[in-house]
């Protein structure tokens, strides 16, 4: 197996924030580099859906809905009971692996492009689709459907994060322009961007070896947890995407979405919704184990797991 | 010359409050407020500002002693518990004392 | 009309800035994008200017350097009196509507380019230009020739500042260096350039809409101010490319120069030069008004104004 | 040891006055000075960074009494009138109170 | 309410001493601590930031009267002489002063 | 001689510099073009490492390393004995003399490829050689091989340090990806890396203009110094060059090699090991002095010097 350039450069980050490297990106980078990678993940999907109708989506994005809501009601029972968390943080976590991650999201891309594989061009709709209904699931876990929970200041949180507004702006975008008219801001947002990636990966790996200070202290648990949850919804993301009849591709992103933990939008969601619930935990097994593990083996692995499922 | 002693409040936490302290602030009686971007390490750890999620704010607001009470308690009621914060208090001679 | 997808960014930063999305761009890339574009402008410009004999455009010079004499002189009595604005309000309004902005021009040129219409290269050297007459003129409204004003610092943050600076340096390395030379660092200033406009709009979307609550504030007149003076400094502008035999590209950017108003380079010299001018007045009418009015609608409108005075 | 008594100054205001405080702030015989980037709200509106035109700047002097007097008095007479500014005082010891 | 006097310790110095003073602030014993990224002028000359070499953090210090000591003796002993450094303290008022 | 466009952008920072003109970079912009700076040279010269067998390099390793102890000790009597500096400050100017500057490297890169002479692939990795040996000898100069030295934190600082991470890291991914897969991130890395160059060359000139003060004061020893020398270097550099029998722009490489000084990494390790130098003097003598010379005369002079030496 050889490593794809981006993912050396997570271990990169890994190894030069495990040794204590003097190696901080400027915070500004680091929100540069995100912005561009939401843009052009928007664009690409737009562009695709501008060919399409939206009706035909219709079923598939109800169904993807579904499987937002579905993950973080079966992982929180495993965290609560199996775990003995809080039950406030047992649903903060689970909001997190119910969510997705851009950045794993992209990684996956690059992996099937530099294997020649093709998919529902689409599928940033999903990665849109599957952020918020998490979040939902993690706040209702705590407080029911009270009145108390301020639902107004929430909503504008989740749906006006940052994530959520550049990814629907480009898509919006290029599905306004089209393909043709994109291709003149290509120069910024797509011949770069696996660079961008590479780039954005290396203080990935800066950020996730910072968090295993908290991880020894949160112990075996999580770390297992991080890793086999994962693999589990990664199966549940196969599955559907074998159900919707996506392409090997398509069903290799849908699992990896599926197991991807988020780490930028739930964890702003769940400061402002579920204040008392421990942030750290949530994003050392977000940041500190599950990013790592499907960025490195989870991704290859939902690859061999789609093609076993389709009989290949 | 209106010199006078004010309060000055100085704030320390994390960079998702901003705008709820600010409209707090301002709806306590303050009159202006003045914010940094910080990093930092205190009883929730290391918060090294490195992306947005570990980053703290530096909030400072001049005022007088009773807008400073009124913003340390709701402060103290409703963030202290939950949130990464420090807040304190001294005393210094303004200019202008009208402004505050 | 098909929208450019440059303005489909602006649009969405004005969207996400109206909502109160949370989608700050660092302080440090808005920076880097506008260094970018202004390099490139000026390096774009120089190109052009060392295939060209700088003794034939003296005469252009001359007539366009008159117009930024004259556009503030025709603004400001409309200022002062119709519009009631303090002396030196007035003054400073028209300082800013007599000078021009750099986005807008970039923004009229990517417009040319998508239609495939050429234009004279040389225009960045216009653009240059047009910056400072209009300073002087606001100053001298309010202070006459006066000792009391510090010409030295004033003409230093005139000449020196960022946008001069570069946009000149730009100017003269395209100049030195030559097309073939200057092709090796077309990697970050010309092939990017139109995704680097993209994000800057962005950013721009969202300054602008930060405008609106003081635009509230000061009601009606600046607003049509904003609007109805731009179009009739782009006739002026039309008029004068028309006169100088410019190309349609070339009339429809010096209407376009002539209609945009400044907001980097004459707010820093109004603070230094005259401080009791009010700049949120300014600031509200340049970037609340007429910067978002010209990149949807105004651009379009010279071109349509410009065919018509050349009967086409 | 030398510790001793001086005035922390604080100012904060435009951006754009940063070259002409730090020259005033050392003719007035301050031995140093500390910037810091900064946003905020006051009397003149919300100053949030965004770029350039509308970002602040937190300006920070030990010094001495008498110089502490000057800069006072030299910025209520030359900025406070028309730049957003607010500027306070309080009392710091220091270590090496010969370097302030 | 747990109101105290606690000492509020700042200290500006050179960016390439982050980590040291940071392990030395939390071995002589104070519970948190915040910096900002600064420049700034002093006897050491222009520190403006444009680069690493060239720029300053300005680090503060909550923490106890005996703590604010301890950090105050150990940064004259190691730092005073080969670093650009101004170090000064005042006295803040805390909320929760179990925290410093 | 026509001059590189990237040698006129450092000239315009110079110039605006000198007239203090408004435009810092802001630091984060500089970190990053740094950073994509170290990475793309990095992986250059691990793409090539991955075609080479490792053992052949070993002598021409040892005897670039033997330079670089070298250097300092020629530098180190100079200073102490004909600049009558403190033994602490002329050890510390000699470890910065004999090491290098990662720019230099660059630009002296640059200028090949735009006179299409070609050299050893694997040149960064001397580059990497040579940042670390004057460190030891300007410590070892001062403090002998003392206990009280912390090797442990100094150790950390020099190998740890941004430039040595990232070239290395570089060095690294390219060596284990190989050419065909780092391709694939050449659109930030490889496409705008003379832009890049040209951008961060801009700021190295208002950073050098900055030490003109101190230059003043420190007068007419550090200004011959800090020309004299480099060329002195630049001699033992090309001589170097050929007995490896190198190819002229592998020779005229390690010639700037020699005779560039470090301002970022020794820096950083001087203020930790020998705290009591006088920083201000070897970087207004690095930045201010060896690094314009180098850039605008020193490179074509070590051209020339190589090809007088191979009797061209
Ligand atoms: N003793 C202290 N002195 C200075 N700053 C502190 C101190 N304790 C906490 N902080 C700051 O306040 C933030 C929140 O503190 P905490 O709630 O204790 O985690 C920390 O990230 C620090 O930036
Ligand atoms: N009461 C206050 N407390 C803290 N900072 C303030 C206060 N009032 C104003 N400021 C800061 O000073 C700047 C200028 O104030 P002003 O002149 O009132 O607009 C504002 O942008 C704020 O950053
Ligand atoms: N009098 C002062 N007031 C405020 N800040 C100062 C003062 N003196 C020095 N500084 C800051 O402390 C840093 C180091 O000071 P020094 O050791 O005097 O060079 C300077 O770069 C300034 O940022
Ligand atoms: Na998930
Ligand atoms: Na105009
Ligand atoms: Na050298």
């Amino acid at each position: 197996m050889s490593l794809d350039p981006v993912v050396l450069f997570f271990m990169l980050g890994l190894a030069a924030g495990l040794m204590r490297a003097e190696m901080r990106l400027p915070p500004a980078i680091y929100e540069f580099l995100s912005i561009i990678l939401l843009l052009a993940i928007g664009l690409k999907g737009g562009i695709e859906l501008s060919k399409q109708s939206f009706g035909d989506l219709l079923p598939d994005i109800g169904a993807v809905l579904l499987m937002g809501f579905v993950l973080p009601l079966l992982a929180f029972p495993i965290l609560r009971y199996i775990g003995r968390l809080k039950k406030v943080d047992a649903a903060s976590v689970a909001a997190h692996y119910g969510s997705v991650s851009v950045g794993t999201y992209a990684v996956a891309v690059a992996y099937l492009a530099s294997q020649d594989i093709t998919f529902e061009a689409y599928m940033p709709l999903f990665l849109v689709i599957l952020e918020v209904p998490a979040i939902l699931v993690g706040i209702i876990l705590v407080r029911g459907i009270s009145k108390k929970t301020q639902w107004g200041a929430l909503s504008h949180e989740v749906f006006l994060g940052k994530s959520i507004v550049l990814l629907l702006g480009g898509l919006l975008i290029g599905w306004i322009a089209g393909a043709e008219s994109i291709e003149s801001i290509g120069g910024l947002f797509f011949d770069p961007f696996k660079g961008i990636l590479a780039l954005f990966l290396l203080e990935m790996g800066l950020i996730a070896a910072s968090q295993v200070g908290s991880l020894r202290r949160y112990g075996v648990f999580l770390l297992s947890f991080g890793i086999i949850f994962p693999i589990f919804s990664a199966c549940i993301g196969a599955g559907l995407g074998l159900m919707l009849e996506l392409s090997i591709g398509g069903t290799v992103l849908l699992a990896t979405l599926a197991a991807s933990a988020s780490y930028i939008a739930v964890p702003a969601a769940m400061r402002i919704a579920l204040p008392e619930a421990n942030p750290t935990l949530s994003l050392t097994a977000s940041l500190g184990v599950t990013f790592p593990f499907n960025i490195i083996f989870g991704i290859p692995l939902y690859h061999k797991l789609t093609e076993y499922i389709y009989g290949i | 010359m209106t010199n006078n002693i004010c309060k000055q409040i100085t704030i320390i936490t994390e960079s998702a409050l901003e705008h709820r302290l600010t409209d707090d602030i301002q709806r306590l009686g303050a009159h202006g407020y003045t914010i940094t971007n910080a990093r930092g390490k205190g009883h929730r750890g290391v918060r090294n500002a490195d992306w947005s999620t570990s980053s703290n704010i530096r909030v400072e607001v001049v005022c007088g002693a009773s807008v400073a009470i009124a913003i340390t308690e709701h402060f103290k009621e409703h963030y202290f518990e939950n949130y990464a914060m420090i807040l304190f208090t001294s005393d210094v001679e303004v200019m202008r004392s009208e402004k505050f």
